[in-house]
């Protein structure tokens, strides 16, 4: 182990647990943000059988030739095997029931899975706004597994979200089914800066694994509601070297998720 | 027979004879999807379901030809969804009209929709939606709530909760294989295909397993140089057959033109149980193999078929290697 | 006028009457057989800004190298400004409200323009049966006008078809419009070698002219059912030079259509 | 405003200024669809609209990015539909967030879907489909029925006919007029396009009147070497404007990368709504037109936005000149 080596981010635990989750040769829902570094991530280790899908009509073939900035960049255009209509992905491959997992990012997560993305507030005077759903909603009602991929913010974990924008198990596994969404689908894990979150019984988050720097402790401080932690909780395995040298030097050696290059934080940009 | 979909990775590669992925993919009792809007048909791979002697298959083709009667004069299919069946000469298609007239070589169950109804059904299929509303088929013999044809249909009827105005319903339809002739596949089975195209897209993806048939296995890099013509992609597909001039008597862009003189000496050839035998005698049983059937046909009439080439353009979707291509501070 | 011309055929005029009816730069939905050669001769003459669309998802931007046997014979290939999917054509043109008319040709129809290819006799054991729908029914269902071209036969034209493959107005205007089929759609005018018939009021067929060379008496005793005729019925005007012209000339120089050269009736075919 | 249908035979020549073409076509109050998903987003077309102080326009995107975000805050859209609006930098849409939560500088409608539920009703539009029935939608926010989120849309929800399940019922959504820059088209209006496609296939046919921008005007017989790309044929278009860099910030397939310091530039100049003023004089009413804004970037900008070649082999669809290739008794 060279003793160079930087310390291993919260973001780094949180991008290799993430990826830890993905099976070989499993077909992937990916979204924009943590979920294209994450699913590169297991191409390049263990998992090189994936196939990665974008909502937007892209089925990949290859690693790109630089890590895209979000599922839309014409950067997926060179590392495609197939390009169409997001019928084609969200529709034949999401709907049609031929994905194995999903992957998100999102704003905030209640303790039954369900994400908000579209505001704080009243949907119809909001005090604070966010984007939307995009194809979030999709994943969400549709994929087998959703896996939801966060950095650990109290604000980002209420009791309950104030809009669904992503259902998960709504008010308990019960409720999805009443919704007239499939059986067999929902949220599977939540993966955090600090945890990693399995749901349970009816649908409930429960605490699997903690990131080592942090505690079960810090963990439920970090949420606004009462967090089950699983009778066999641990501590979560540390990147090891080759994850961490995969990642930093051939998933994102510009840093540009990892270090946040590409939001151009705190420079100066003038056209 | 059944293979698990984790089997369909994008890296296996797929390529087999055909009479091995036949033998592997199609089972007796299966329901088969078809592939092909008149260009593209995969006859190679029919004369080797009728070879293996395949039985009560459900076939659904929207556009069938003299492929889906020989399979039906050979009796290997017990349930046929389609919109038409004939020969386009036009003429009679024998053997279909025997089987629904006097049930020979044996009773075939028919389930009729329209082109843009079928259309329909794949496309729900391909993505397990519940159904889709239509304003076609309304009032005609497919229309059996109004019409009290006879017909046999998964349609229902009902009023537009949004207009109020009466729609058809039409539903999801499945199949177990798809089979389809394309132009060039990579071994793993991202298949890409160009013409007129007609259900394939849909039809191809309402199928759980697929059997890729090619005039031209291509790298990869072919495939990813123009990802816009992948019709599938390769985790979808169970078996990948490298198969030339595997759709004749039907024509394939850009490689053959249809042999038009076969359907009449196909109309002339099965005008009788007997007839019909001894054509299969002569194409199908008495061979073993596609190479067998284009020794049949001869070179010459091969050459014959072939078209000037009518080329696209190169065009390019541009790589990008730099993070950021322009000066920022 | 050249005295060596061969007279002109029935075929012909009801070819040559057809393509009248095709109005400059409308859109239409041309079906197999005789629709494609009168398409391509009003495009040849009166109606170059006419958009062809075929069933399996091509819109012709030009005449073909040589005439099409059928809608999806592969000269179209060549021949078209837009290849794709059948919905590009039967979805998007035709139900979506951008067809002026269909073109189709026939076995059988009936006082109401209802067609029949699907079956002589009982649907579930039928005495003949025919090759059935393809598109034809949503040409029938959706078309703004739909224009009907056979031979002129009597077992052609019954009081009513044993099946209704393609809807004309059923037992009636009203009928159809009950059935949901939108309202202005339906049968706009059947031509066959003997005759041009239109529909009025209850949308039953009425003779509207008749080929020169034929009389009302001959068209009506040519059907199983008491045949209206228009008040102002009148002889066809015989193709003119240039339509002849064009159509064996230009159109059908090999006489795929015109002389039935592509069904090698009375040749012997061997391979 | 209003041209008639006929107008648009496949064979005029329709290429025109931008400023024609929005001057001839968007008309105050109008349903516009703007084509594009993120790749190919109509830049100049969009620009032009705003200069021209279009009103009350209900604007239907897909996936909204800061040309949305722009139009909204010149106070030109008053209904917006989409599945998200943002910077994907990513960061806030500044202008999307004050018209939802100030009103400011007006109050903006907003109807929002899923990407799938809203390809269902652009499907549902360009078909004139009654509806579509999905999984997609149900017991979210959108589900209205369900969780009383105070949505607004256009779904309906009820049991299957067919198995009793709850389903949600997409209707079609239709437009007056869809814009998009896609990479070549012909004066007529056979336009092509390639790379990520999204919705516009369908979204572009849900319009009755469609202006194409295009990098390159081809002839037509690029056109027809290459028919399967082509994205709407001549008949549908009304206007073709020639408008090289039309879509930049956002990219295009083989012409140009996105322009990515962009967003995090537009980011910071319009955190206020005086300072998005400033940034809309500089980059909008305060010149003409799009070569007013290619020399505002400089060239050496947008050359370091080119994408290496990255080109697809030519295919050949085949051209058939005889009548019979085959010989024949």
């Amino acid at each position: 182990m060279p003793e160079t080596r930087e310390p291993v981010t919260l973001i780094e635990q949180m991008i290799v647990s993430a990826a830890r989750l993905i099976e070989d040769k499993s077909v992937l829902m990916v979204g924009t943000q943590w979920p294209i570094i994450v699913s590169l991530l297991a191409k390049c280790l263990h998992a090189p059988g994936i196939t990665i899908c974008y909502e937007g009509g892209a089925v990949l073939d290859k690693i790109p030739d630089r890590i895209p900035f979000f599922t839309g960049d014409p950067v997926v255009n060179s590392s495609s095997a197939l390009l169409g209509d997001s019928f084609d992905t969200l529709g034949m491959v999401l709907h049609g029931g031929r994905a194995d997992m999903a992957l998100l990012s999102a704003a905030s997560v209640d303790r039954y899975g369900n994400i908000n993305t579209t505001c704080i507030g009243d949907y119809a005077s909001p005090k604070m706004r966010f984007g939307g759903s995009g194809g979030a909603c999709d994943f969400g009602s549709l994929a087998p597994k959703t896996v939801i991929i966060l950095e650990h913010d109290k604000r980002r974990f209420p009791e309950k979200v104030d809009f669904i924008t992503t259902p998960g198990y709504l008010k308990g596994k019960d409720d999805r089914m009443t919704s007239g969404l499939r059986p067999n689908t929902g949220p599977h894990a939540v993966v955090t800066t600090l945890g990693l979150f399995h749901f349970y019984e009816q649908g409930e988050m429960v605490l699997r694994a903690y990131n080592p720097v942090s505690s079960v402790r810090e963990v439920r401080e970090g949420v606004q509601f009462d967090l089950k932690v699983h009778k066999d909780v641990r501590p979560l395995d540390p990147p090891s070297e080759k994850e961490l040298h995969v990642l930093r030097e051939q998933v994102d050696p510009k840093g540009m998720y990892l270090k946040e290059e590409r939001l151009f934080k705190g420079k100066e940009v003038v056209i | 027979m059944q293979e698990g979909k984790k089997a369909n990775m994008s890296k296996d590669n797929k390529l087999m004879s055909m009479s091995e992925a036949i033998d592997r993919y199609v089972a007796d009792g299966d329901v088969l999807y078809l592939g092909g809007f008149i260009q593209q048909e995969p006859f190679a791979a029919a004369h080797e379901i009728i070879r293996q002697g395949k039985r009560d298959l459900t076939v659904s083709k929207c556009a069938a030809l003299i492929l889906v009667d020989q399979m039906i004069g050979a009796g290997v299919i017990s349930h046929l969804i389609t919109t038409f069946t004939w020969n386009p000469l036009p003429a009679t298609a024998h053997c279909f009209v025997r089987a629904l007239t006097k049930h020979a070589p044996r009773k075939v169950e028919i389930e009729e929709y329209s082109i843009l109804a079928l259309n329909l059904a794949y496309f729900a299929g391909a993505l397990d939606l519940p159904y889709v509303a239509t304003k076609t088929m309304l009032g005609s013999g497919f229309d059996w709530e109004q019409s009290n044809s006879g017909v046999k249909n998964r349609l229902k009827f009902e009023e537009s909760p949004f207009t109020g105005e009466r729609v058809c319903l039409v539903p999801p339809i499945k199949h177990d294989v798809g089979i389809m002739q394309v132009q060039r596949s990579d071994p793993y089975g991202n298949a890409q295909a160009w013409g007129m195209l007609g259900e394939v897209r849909y039809g191809l993806q309402s199928c759980e397993k697929l059997i890729i048939c090619a005039e031209e296995i291509v790298d990869t890099d072919i495939v990813i140089r123009d990802p816009n013509r992948t019709l599938v992609p390769a985790f979808r597909v169970s078996a990948v057959v490298k198969e030339p001039w595997g759709s004749h008597p039907a024509p394939m862009a850009g490689y053959y033109d249809m042999d038009w003189p076969y359907n009449a000496y196909y109309e002339k050839e099965t005008r009788t149980e007997e007839l019909f035998r001894e054509f299969m005698k002569k194409w199908v049983y008495g061979i073993r193999d596609r190479k067998d059937y284009l020794k049949l046909l001869g070179q010459d009439r091969l050459e014959a078929l072939r078209p000037e080439r009518f080329e696209s353009d190169p065009v390019s979707y541009g790589r990008l290697t730099t993070h950021f291509g322009v000066p920022h501070a």
